[in-house]
């Protein structure tokens, strides 16, 4: 039902899910995927808050706007240091990379 | 008609639930980094529904534009950039599975509780202002120092995502 | 600075306590490269230390408050944390010891660590050391004494790991510093309880708050037993004992100023200086005396087993500290604080005397220095009888006295279980003393041909002519010195004498000094002597007690005659023929062996393995398996897969899930 | 309206970073005129911090608080920052092409956290912090010839990022409970309403952000990693400034309850003790001596929490001072490795063999700052250790600080391993003599009396610290 209870357990789910890819999934995107669930999941929290107990509906949104700026920030620099990480590898180590392949 | 109207809702409100739990599931389970981009995708386009629902129709196209449009495409290209990613798709390790699953079930399962044990309470006084202006004005003033700080945030993030992925013109790699 | 220059006494203290530290920093920042010239400045230092106490000491013998110069230093407002200077008779008499005994030993050093490489930082770290003695004996409060406390033990650290080159001795010295720290920790929390609970470090208004009951009495027993401990690690009393004697590796003349008479002191120097404060408590004093009990017998027993000559006087010392812990916990304040200045001059002697010994043999075991004819180096073997028979309290040497005296409180105390403690630990003293002399004194055989340098010695020429000026300038000298025929090499010459002179001057004292014990008691009990009213009694009415302890020492050395010294005895004791009881003293009691199982097991192989094997595999792993991937497995994001990270990041998870769900439930 | 005054050194860091920006965009890097720059925009950094130590004031409406306790902490950020870049010299552990960049990140890290310590509001604090942390990130990344420590950089992202998902997940909540994001209206608020699971869950998942910078456990897991993996300058500003903006957010966070939660309380206790013993135990068998700071670094982090989890004036104070102490200390050490690792390798501990010969002025600095770190007096790190202490026995914790005097002494055995490599232990191969310029020197020489002198006079210290958390609740 759309009640406060039933955002807050769709976002404890999110948050749920987001921590078992961290934890469980080996490819670094994955993981990287898998915290911009968990971030989705406390924005679900503010959103809800915003709509159901707080006094003024801006600040709600507001917050939720910010993280979502910082997810695209973190999204950005979590990406460039796996690019970083595979090119390095790939520098050293292309020879390997395709004997695996064959 | 008023009850036709509400069940619609409903069951609109329970599809686009549906839908962002699977996109989790999706973005969480399967092996091939493209399929979990997808259920990213899927996710946060049912979170956005839900932002909908939750009566703020702005913040579901930010949702859509950031998370969507530019996460989502940037991840995209990482991964086309590391082009043998996709390739890779070794067996998982059960017992590592199984103890992750435990944990998050845990914490999961905790949070819920949190969130069904606590009496939360509305405040006093309830503003009913919703409207984009607002926030605009807001973020102009009271979070005015949080705005300019976000900038200089994404700059950061920028120019480190140009250093460390050695893109910088005086890196010649 | 005028100020300083106004007050004579102030300048003096001040002289006296910070020239060494400023010797200290001369040595190691300017002087490293010239050892000789480091020597002189350190002794320099000491001896203008030396004559500052004694300036001290004789214009404030007849000052009956103490003095005192004291700034606070304040953390809050109702705090009062007391630094400066703080005379008393007791702390002027400690400072004299100190001094006295510092300069003496590193004059004895000039000697015995004659061309040592490490030579400057040697003097450096001896600065060190008198500095932070110095500043600890005259400290008005206690957290001063806890800092410069602390600091006595840096010395000691940096002295015994001396010869680092030696693995041991790096490891005894880590012993050493992390053992008497164990016991800090009680001594700092003692303080924190009383910082809290009181508000004054002062040492004199503890004292008098503590007479005047002023501190509520849980508090002053739970603080006093909680300093206590300090003085357990410190002074190496039950259970911390085992540290002393591995302490050993250090030079011997460290081991005469650090271990036996001045370091280890510090701990029953605390405790006297504090001693109407532990007087208000019982509970703490009876413990005191239990502790100080035990400690003396165990280590007694383990000097009878043992054949490494400094090991013997370093249980001695151990169980002489106990001996003065007893006499101060049995209300006997000057006896312990007596035999503590007895003991000093004697035990300081009987190491310097055994330093000359393994100088000269370069062996530590008696057996090996009583073949090589250690009997032959006269004055070591006559100023080592003589500290042995001052250490097994025989008339009239000086610890003939103090002995008498920690006898005497010891038999006013109601239980007479004490008394007997005390006297069998006396008839063990003489024994394991003697049994040592003997050893040195009549070996079975003497094996002329062993090589060793004090062969060379005895081939010299112009050995005669530096006794024969050594006897003009010492007036007992002729006791000592007639007929020896030690010498030194050609180049040397100082050598010898720089390590004899200290002897004999620590002999002179060690036989006058139990002559002053009335003008001493006078002095240190005049001003208190109400406060802890008096110690009459002891000594003077009680000749069948003086008899007793007389004849338990004589009978000891009677003892260790019989199975050492007359011809033809077999040399192995009594407990040769206990192999068991041996190998229960040999091997300290087990006491060593139950505290390294019990932080090897409990602590280092315990938990340390546990988050070892924890750390390895979740912290390294990711880096082993990263390396293997570079080796050869050739898996991209290896080190991801092996999931260290992530396991890293479960445990977070399920630390942090814990912990919500325990809110929730 | 607005007082500008009050930010001035926001502002100050603010035109560093745009420097830095402008030189960064040059063509040819030149890393001595870099360095010069650096130390001197960095030096005045300082003065600018010291000169406005005094400033009071709300700005940004309300969201941004500047009184002592916040400009406390600046100083002791802008020191830490100027003197990190000051041992900059050889920069050796970073690309030369990238120097514009790593003096551009340190700076605006600086000033991320110096919002950090000024911030009264929930969402400023949240993005301050994500701004120091990716400034962070992208510096512990940057190590050149990485091929040892590649996977530092990605470790360090993934455990903040998860870390942080915590902390927003725990503002949600505060948020939801108390409907504010002001600290002010919080500290209200929230300790009436401890008893709600939300309230306190939202405040241990809000912390839990703050405990990884601090390196707390379980929050430690990435800082051996990144102290050994990342260049040694990183990780020095890693070990000293960071962690004064991570006592700094972690005093005001735990201020919000109020002391109302005895279960909280004991939560904060278990968490000390385990980070004391896990540091220290694991510390004992450590090989590379950043990574035995690392383990040290956690252990500290249960030591300042002692005087945290005291809830008193006295035991923020104490925490603030503690601080103080353990950046002068941790400093020293951490000065002396970069010197002798001045090509930016990773340093043994028995590299450190002979080292009272090859800089007797290096040698006693570090065997202070372990001393310190050791808690051993008359140094700064021994009055710390007894503020901290005396704070928590004041309320009662008795079997808390046994247990931190006696990790104080297991923490000795491994700090006296690094001394006696520096003292005793001869090298192997002889070493090449240490280079320590004039800059150093001094440095090195303030350091020691620093040390000594807050040591053994804390009193103006302890005023100032304790004038500071006052301005924390007002």
């Amino acid at each position: 039902m759309n009640t406060l209870s039933t955002y807050l357990i769709i976002a404890a789910l999110l948050f749920g899910l987001g921590l078992l890819g961290v934890l469980q999934r080996r490819n670094l995107i994955g993981m990287l995927i898998s915290i911009e669930l968990m971030l989705n999941g406390a924005n679900i929290n503010f959103m809800a808050f915003n709509r159901f107990l707080a006094p003024e509906p801006a600040v709600g949104q507001i917050i939720t706007l910010f993280v979502m700026g910082l997810a695209a920030a973190e999204a950005a620099i979590g990406l460039s240091i796996i690019l970083a990480l595979f090119r390095k590898f790939r520098s050293i180590n292309v020879e390997r990379a395709q004997q695996m392949r064959g | 008609m008023n009850f036709m109207t509400e069940a619609m809702a409903q069951a609109a409100f329970w599809i686009v639930v549906g839908l962002t739990l699977a996109g989790a599931v999706i973005a969480v389970f399967p092996r091939n980094i493209v399929y979990n981009v997808l259920g990213l995708v899927l996710a946060l386009t049912g979170v956005a529904g839900l932002y909908v629902f939750l009566g703020s129709m702005f913040i579901g196209l930010m949702q859509l534009l950031i998370y969507v449009g530019a996460i989502c495409v940037a991840i995209v290209f990482a991964i086309m950039l590391s082009r043998p990613l996709h390739l890779e798709v070794p067996q998982r390790k059960l017992p590592k599975v199984l103890l992750a699953a435990m944990a998050s079930c845990l914490f999961a399962i905790a949070l819920i509780g949190v969130s069904l044990r606590t009496a939360w309470k509305p405040a006093a006084e309830r503003g009913t202002d919703w409207s984009v202006a607002t926030i605009g004005e807001l973020l102009l003033t009271r979070y005015d120092l949080v705005f300019e700080v976000i900038s200089l945030v994404l700059l950061v993030a920028i120019l480190g995502a140009i250093v460390t992925a050695g893109f910088s013109r005086r890196l010649t790699s | 600075m005028s100020w300083l220059f106004k007050d004579p006494v102030l300048l003096a203290a001040v002289l006296c306590t910070w020239l060494p530290f400023l010797s200290m920093a001369v040595i190691l920042i300017f002087t490293r490269h010239k050892p000789q010239l480091s020597s002189y400045i350190s002794i320099g230092a000491v001896s203008t230390s030396l004559i500052c106490a004694l300036y001290l000491l004789i214009k404030l013998v007849h000052v009956g408050e103490p003095v005192e110069y004291r700034t606070a230093w304040l953390i809050a407002d109702d705090i009062i944390i007391p630094f400066g200077y703080l005379f008393d008779p007791l702390s002027l008499l400690m400072l004299l010891i100190v001094a006295v005994i510092s300069f003496l030993v590193q004059v004895y050093s000039l000697g015995y660590m004659a061309g040592d490489p490490g030579f400057s930082r040697y003097y450096a770290f001896q600065s060190l050391f008198a500095w932070a003695m110095m500043d600890m004996v005259i400290a008005p409060g206690m957290l001063q004494l806890y800092i410069f406390w602390e600091l006595v033990g840096l010395a000691s650290y940096l002295l015994i790991g001396f010869y680092y080159e030696k693995w041991s001795a790096g490891q005894a010295g880590k012993k050493a510093f992390v053992m008497t720290r164990l016991g800090d920790i009680g001594f700092f929390l003692g303080l924190i309880l009383l910082v809290l609970g009181f508000g004054d470090l002062g040492i004199v208004a503890m004292n008098e708050a503590a007479q005047a009951q002023a501190i509520p009495s849980y508090l002053i027993t739970a603080s006093a037993l909680l300093i206590f401990c300090g003085v357990i690690g410190k002074s190496a009393q039950f259970p911390l004992l085992t540290w002393l004697p591995d302490a050993m590796e250090g030079p011997t003349p460290v081991s005469a100023l650090l271990h036996s008479a001045t370091m280890v002191a510090a701990g029953v120097y605390m405790f006297s200086r504090i001693f109407p404060f532990f007087a208000a408590s019982p509970t703490a004093m009876a413990i005191a005396l239990a502790i100080g009990t035990i400690t003396m017998l165990l280590s007694s027993t383990m000097a009878m087993a043992t054949y490494d000559i400094k090991q013997v006087w370093a249980y001695s010392t151990v169980s002489q500290l106990g001996f003065m812990v007893m006499g101060l916990a049995a209300g006997g304040y000057f006896a312990g604080v007596f035999h503590l200045t007895t003991h000093a001059g004697f035990k300081a002697l009987l190491f310097l005397c055994s330093g000359v010994f393994i100088h000269e043999y370069h062996s530590n075991d008696m057996r090996d220095i009583g073949k090589g004819g250690g009997r032959s180096l006269k004055i070591p073997m006559v100023c080592m009888t003589v500290g042995a028979l001052a250490l097994s309290g025989v008339f009239p040497f000086s610890g003939f006295f103090s002995k008498e005296a920690i006898m005497g409180v010891l038999a006013a105390y109601p239980n007479k279980i004490w008394l007997l403690a005390g006297l069998l630990g006396a008839l063990m003293t003489a024994y394991y003393s003697f049994r040592l002399i003997f050893m040195i004194l009549f070996p079975k055989k003497v094996d002329a041909t062993m090589p060793h340098d004090a062969v060379h010695y005895h081939q010299e020429k112009d050995d005669k002519i530096q006794i024969d000026h050594e006897e003009a300038a010492a007036g007992h000298g002729a006791a000592h010195g007639h007929g020896s025929s030690h010498g030194h090499e050609e180049g040397h010459g100082n050598v010898f004498w720089y390590m004899a002179w200290p002897l004999i001057i620590l002999t002179t004292i060690t036989l006058v000094l139990g002559f002053f014990q009335h003008s001493l008691e006078g002095f240190l009990l005049g001003h208190a002597a109400d406060a802890h009213g008096g110690e009459g009694g002891h000594g003077a009415g009680h000749y069948a007690l003086l008899i007793a302890a007389v004849s338990m020492g004589l009978a000891g050395i009677a003892w260790a005659y019989y199975e050492f010294g007359r011809k033809g005895a077999s040399q192995e004791g009594f407990l040769a023929r206990l192999p068991k009881t041996q190998a229960l003293f040999a091997n300290r009691w087990y006491i060593d062996r139950f505290l390294r199982r019990f932080l090897d097991r409990a602590i280092y192989g315990g938990l340390t393995n546990v988050f070892t094997r924890n750390d390895r595999r979740v912290i390294d792993g990711g880096i082993d398996g990263f390396c293997l991937f570079t080796i050869g497995s050739g898996r991209l994001f290896s080190f991801l897969q092996s999931g260290m990270l992530q396991y890293n990041l479960l445990v977070m998870v399920a630390a942090v899930g814990l912990v919500v769900l325990y809110f929730v439930v | 309206m607005m007082k500008w005054v009050l930010f001035i050194p926001e502002l100050y860091y603010v035109l560093m970073a745009v420097v830095f920006f402008a030189l960064s965009l040059q063509r040819k890097s030149e890393p001595r005129r870099l360095y010069t720059w650096a130390v001197i925009l960095s030096g005045v950094g300082v003065l600018v911090a010291v000169l406005s130590a005094r400033l009071e004031g709300m700005v940004f409406f309300d969201a941004y608080r500047v009184d002592l306790y916040s400009q406390v902490f600046k100083l002791l950020l802008a020191l830490g920052t100027f003197w990190v870049v000051l041992t900059c010299s050889e920069l050796e552990g970073i690309d030369s092409r990238q120097h514009a960049e790593f003096y551009l990140f340190t700076f605006i890290c600086t000033l991320g956290m110096m919002m950090l310590v000024s911030a009264v509001e929930l969402l400023t604090i949240y993005i301050s912090v994500e701004l120091s942390s990716y400034c962070l990130y992208l510096l512990v990344a940057m190590r050149r010839k990485t091929d040892e420590f590649a996977e530092t950089g990605i470790k360090y992202f993934m455990v903040g990022s998860t870390a942080s998902g915590f902390m927003v997940f725990g503002i949600s909540y505060l948020f939801g409970m108390t409907h504010t994001t002001y600290v002010a209206e919080l500290m209200k608020v929230l300790p009436g309403m401890m008893t709600e699971p939300a309230a306190i869950v939202g405040l241990v998942l809000a912390l839990s952000g703050f405990f990884f910078k601090q390196a707390l456990f379980p929050f430690h897991i990435w800082a051996p990693d990144v102290y050994q993996g990342a260049a040694n300058q990183v990780t020095t500003y890693i070990a000293t400034a960071s962690k004064m903006a991570a006592a700094a957010i972690v005093i005001r966070f735990v201020g919000f309850s109020g002391g109302e939660s005895a279960v909280f309380i004991k939560l904060l206790v278990v968490l000390s003790i385990l980070s004391m013993t896990f540091g220290n135990l694991v510390a004992i068998i450590q090989k590379d001596i950043k990574r035995l700071l690392a383990y040290s670094s956690i252990a500290h982090a249960g030591y300042m929490m002692i005087g945290i989890l005291s809830m008193t004036q006295r035991g923020y104070a104490s925490a603030i001072y503690y601080a103080l102490a353990y950046l002068i200390m941790n400093f020293a050490c951490f000065m002396v490795i970069l010197k002798i690792a001045d090509d930016g390798h990773n340093l043994k501990i028995k590299e450190l063999a002979g080292l009272h010969k090859r800089s007797p002025l290096l040698a006693m600095t570090l065997m202070l700052g372990l001393f310190g770190l050791a808690g051993i007096p008359p140094t700064v790190g021994f009055t710390g250790k007894f503020l901290v202490f005396a704070a928590a026995l004041e309320q009662g914790y008795l079997t808390l600080v046994i247990i931190g005097m006696i990790n104080a002494t297991i923490s000795l055995y491994y700090y006296l391993i690094v001394i006696k490599a520096a003292y005793l232990l001869e090298p192997v191969n002889p070493y090449p003599p240490v280079r320590v310029d004039k800059w150093t020197k001094s440095l090195a020489i303030f350091l020691v009396i620093a040390m000594v002198y807050v040591g053994i006079f804390p009193d103006q210290f302890v005023a100032l610290t304790e004038a500071a958390a006052r301005s924390l609740f007002i």
